[in-house]
């Protein structure tokens, strides 16, 4: 057994090496040795916490059996989930970190002596009151994620689920958390915190119904943060400067995680919490459009004539080459291309898909080099000088509507500007309109011309005509 | 004259924050996706507490009802470490030009 | 069980070491003057010690040996306050365009 | 009387709004207000100071007196100052807060028990040797700042002091410290803690002689990291959380900053600690090559002639603006351009002049809107594009060399690629070459015309020229 103040230098030295795993993320040079800091850090923290604990019980052989067992779920899942599954990886694994919360906030309410803070009813205030809040939050992490697990996952229908006085129901829930919280340090009632714990989980269902679908990501991310700040709350009542550290940074990192893709739509925060987006799309107004303007169509040759004749082709990904699982192909071409001397680039929206990084985690997949992928603020003045824009199952992060129409519900994204070079060639299989509902004039143009099939088949039919 | 602990854990909680913060801006974009799958990863250490929980048993008495509560925990968040993992595949995807005829 | 404080600002030392090296490189380089002005100035907190120091003396020894030390470090960490004076003077002259013709 | 509990709150408070004074410099905006916050932050540490100290004795008028007198001083020296002497200003003030440590330390170890930290004779080991370093490292500062202060003001020669065996002797003192600190704490004796301290002024002076007038800003910078970790150890002394968290930012934030700066000319931290740099510079070498090659030499007429002309003028400021004073004389030159429908831009290179962000200090006071002025990465792509680069008092961050030749001292620097422009002026007083000693290529180039000069004149010339 080591001492109090041994085991808290530990604890913090495992807090340190998770920020070093958070800088690593700086580059993807330093990536891989962040994560290296991060199991680091795990691992010191476990093993301290089995060499702080005094009396160790028969209890450790199973304590061991059963992390094992996890360990190796985990890893299974870890090794199996293919790429284009991450957003539900993610949103599934909040919903892990919230319900363990939970789980500690229970034990540690049933049996306080274990952790220092008082005995059955009479927990200390302080820790009774961490512990509700970290059980609070982390109930509404857990249902919250299942719920957006359910809807990335496509098991439960992405439209948002809206009724009247929800906003309200919401409000006179979390008050009552509170209430129910502020009586339970006074009576000390093992059946208030059962109560606190199960309204938790309505909360967390009850906010999450109503945000749709597409916003599933800035959801993650505020999921994320919720998880933070749960652990955080499970810190304070453990004393355990580990998982304080850990829950502030992850808590406050997520957040911010969501304030940079909130800003990158350009919609608020509110609104999406609030939710509703996507469900009443402006799709009669799409569909009167699209029956009046003409559109060029082509096929694969035409596609692959015009960019063997390109001296600099720039491909815009977004969402749809993820549904197609197309990124192996487009890499095909890209190399067919390259071979031919044309410069070939990759430029990537902000929220192209529908996770931040999306994209480039799929062409990191496909072996695409990072330096060959763009940021939009680094490429948006090259598609002037471009000859041919490729664009792939991408739509509303194209829509110059963004730029023009300030009633457009997009108006003041910024856009990448395809327009701007001599053609533009869309993949998709129609004419329907993004995630955000509202048409892309681009379709029309002039120098546009629409490939309608799905992502994968295209391009690799373009492959094919490329030889 | 002596100070609270508490007091000390919340200087600890608040510049933690403060770190968060500015980590996360300077992440690159486009590791955005790894970045949310190790934040989430490195919350697993939610373990500590499960493990406490676990082991207050007495040799009697493993599987007391807060014990129980415990081993729950320390599986799921054991999944969760998985999360390393996932991050490191993902990881190692991501690679310069030089590389890419290797 | 209980930690020493030592340990706790220990942590506080190290986690704020983490916050200067973040929030250094999210300053503009045009700041960089104001910003070296602007830490110079904050360091004069150390007059915290030095009040302390001077107010050790008792009533019938005001200026004992120690406390003429303290005295002393008050009127150079007051200087110093100074700075912050320094860096709103500069700042002041940062002015975007449109504001030129007031 | 205020509670430890409440003044240890009262101390985050302020260590956060120290935090919050740095995060303003994000941008110029936020600046502002970030200084207030700064200020907030210091008027909370004073109070709370006050009040936790219960038996205020009649020393108390005494220190309002002291305070105020300092206060007065600061004042009268912060609205007098030109902004010209920033760098010997800070220097000055980086000075004082190593000696007010070292005061502190004196009081403390001379008084341990107002601090709680034993009794004389008897101090707690982990206090003894937190306020020897404490004092060690403020020492250190005092002195080192006191040189850096009179090269920057011109009292003392800014050129190199070096003798052989300075190294070995600055690493021998430097164990002395250490050996004598831990004499101390075996000993307690008043006499080996004056020894440290006074070693330790020593070593300050020694550390910095043998740097050259201009690495005065890395070395800035480095001292206002040590003023950091001097305050750090004092307040560890203290166990004062507000002082902790100052220190550590304060201790962090100058030493990546003076990174930073090595990393923008391009020489390692090291190199510059060492000293030397500037003593034996190539001037034999230059001094031959400037009597072989023709330069063009213009006027003021020709000057504005040229100007006159051009669309696009990009101005490079250097440290021979700051000599002569001639921001403002500047700023009067692009003003008349711009009214002549010239496009005028300022390009600052990160250690244009002898302090990083020198230059826009003085472009501010000059009332240049800072939208007008851009860093070298994002302007030195315009200059290809542009007609006229009017180079004034800057040397070392136009010359070429640091792109083309290895074995030049500052080869892989950074620079601005005035050359790029259809012509460049270049003012200054004659072809002698900058700090760093290397001629500069381009005054022989076909398309350079220098105007010999002193920076301030010589654009009030071409003031009147061009009306
Ligand atoms: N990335 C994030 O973090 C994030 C977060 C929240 C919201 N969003 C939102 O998501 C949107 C992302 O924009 P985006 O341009 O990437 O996607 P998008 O605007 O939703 O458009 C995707 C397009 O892909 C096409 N598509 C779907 N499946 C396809 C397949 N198998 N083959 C070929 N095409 C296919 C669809 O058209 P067809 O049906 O005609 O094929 C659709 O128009 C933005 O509106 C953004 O605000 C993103
Ligand atoms: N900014 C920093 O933080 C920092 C820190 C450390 C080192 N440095 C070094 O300082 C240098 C800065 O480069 P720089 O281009 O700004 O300066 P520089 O290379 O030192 O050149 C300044 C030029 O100004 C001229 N000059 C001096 N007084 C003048 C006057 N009254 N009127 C007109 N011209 C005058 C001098 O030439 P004449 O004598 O012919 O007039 C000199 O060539 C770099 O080498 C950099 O590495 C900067």
């Amino acid at each position: 057994m080591i001492s109090a103040n041994l085991s808290a230098i530990f604890y913090l030295i495992s807090g340190v090496l998770f920020i070093l795993a958070l800088r690593g993320l700086s580059s993807p040079d330093t990536s891989r040795q962040g994560n290296y800091f991060g199991i680091a850090g795990m691992i010191i923290a476990i093993v301290v916490t089995f060499l702080s604990i005094g009396n160790l019980s028969s209890s450790l052989v199973y304590v061991i059996i059963f992390l094992l067992i996890g360990g190796a779920i985990g890893a299974f899942i870890a090794f199996r989930i293919p790429m284009t599954a991450m957003p539900e990886l993610v949103a599934g694994f909040h919903s892990l970190v919230g319900l363990a919360a939970v789980f500690v906030a229970i034990a540690a309410f049933l049996n306080p002596e274990a952790f220092n803070l008082g005995i059955v009813g009479r927990i200390k205030l302080a820790s009774l009151v961490e512990m509700s809040i970290g059980a609070a939050v982390g109930a509404i992490t857990f249902s919250g994620s299942i719920i957006a697990f359910l809807k990335l996952r496509g098991i439960m229908s992405g439209s948002p689920i809206t009724f009247s006085g929800q906003h309200l129901l919401n409000l006179l829930l979390g008050i009552g958390v509170f209430v129910l919280i502020f009586y339970l340090c006074k009576t000390q009632s093992v059946n208030v915190f059962w109560t606190v714990i199960i309204i938790s989980f309505l909360v967390g269902v009850l906010l999450i119904i109503p945000i749709g679908g597409a916003d599933m990501p800035v959801v993650i991310s505020m999921l994320n943060s919720y998880s933070g700040w749960a652990a955080a709350g499970i810190g304070f009542t453990l004393e355990n400067t580990a998982l304080i550290i850990t829950g502030a940074l992850v808590g406050s990192s997520g957040a911010i995680l969501s304030y940079i893709m909130c800003k990158a739509m350009n919609r608020s925060f509110i609104s999406v919490i609030l939710g509703g987006f996507g469900a009443d799309s402006a799709s009669d107004n799409t569909k009167e459009k699209k029956d009046q303007k003409p559109v060029k169509s082509g096929n694969a040759e035409d596609a692959a004539f015009l960019m063997k004749n390109a001296s600099s082709v720039i491909i815009v990904p977004g969402y749809g080459m993820a549904v197609a699982q197309a990124q192996h192909a487009l890499r095909e071409m890209v190399d067919k291309l390259k071979k031919n001397d044309i410069k070939v680039t990759y430029a990537i929206h902000p929220v192209a898909g529908r996770m931040p990084g999306h994209m480039n985690v799929l062409l990191a997949e496909a072996n695409v080099p990072y330096d060959e992928v763009f940021e939009l603020e680094d490429i948006n003045n090259d598609f002037a000088n471009s000859d041919v824009a490729f664009v792939i199952g991408a739509n509303d992060v194209t829509n110059p509507v963004a730029k023009t129409d300030p009633k457009s519900p997009i108006f003041g994204m910024p856009v990448l500007d395809v327009e701007k070079c001599k053609s533009v060639l869309f993949v998709k299989r129609s004419l329907s309109p993004g995630y955000a509902g509202i048409d892309n004039e681009l379709f029309y143009k002039d120098n546009t011309l629409m490939l309608f099939a799905d992502a994968k088949k295209m391009t690799e039919d373009i492959v094919k005509n490329l030889d | 004259m002596e100070i609270d602990p508490f007091i000390f854990r919340l200087s600890i909680f608040i510049l933690s924050i403060f770190i968060g913060y500015y980590v996360v801006w300077s992440v690159t974009p486009s590791l955005h996706t790894p970045l949310m799958s190790v934040t989430n990863a490195i919350s697993s250490v939610i373990i500590v507490g499960a493990i406490i929980a676990a082991l207050a048993g007495t040799s009697e008495s493993v599987f007391s009802i807060s014990s129980i509560f415990g081993f729950l925990a320390i599986i799921l968040a054991a999944i969760n470490i998985g999360g390393f993992l996932v991050t490191q595949r993902m990881l190692q995807m991501y690679k310069k030009k030089k590389d890419k005829n290797k």
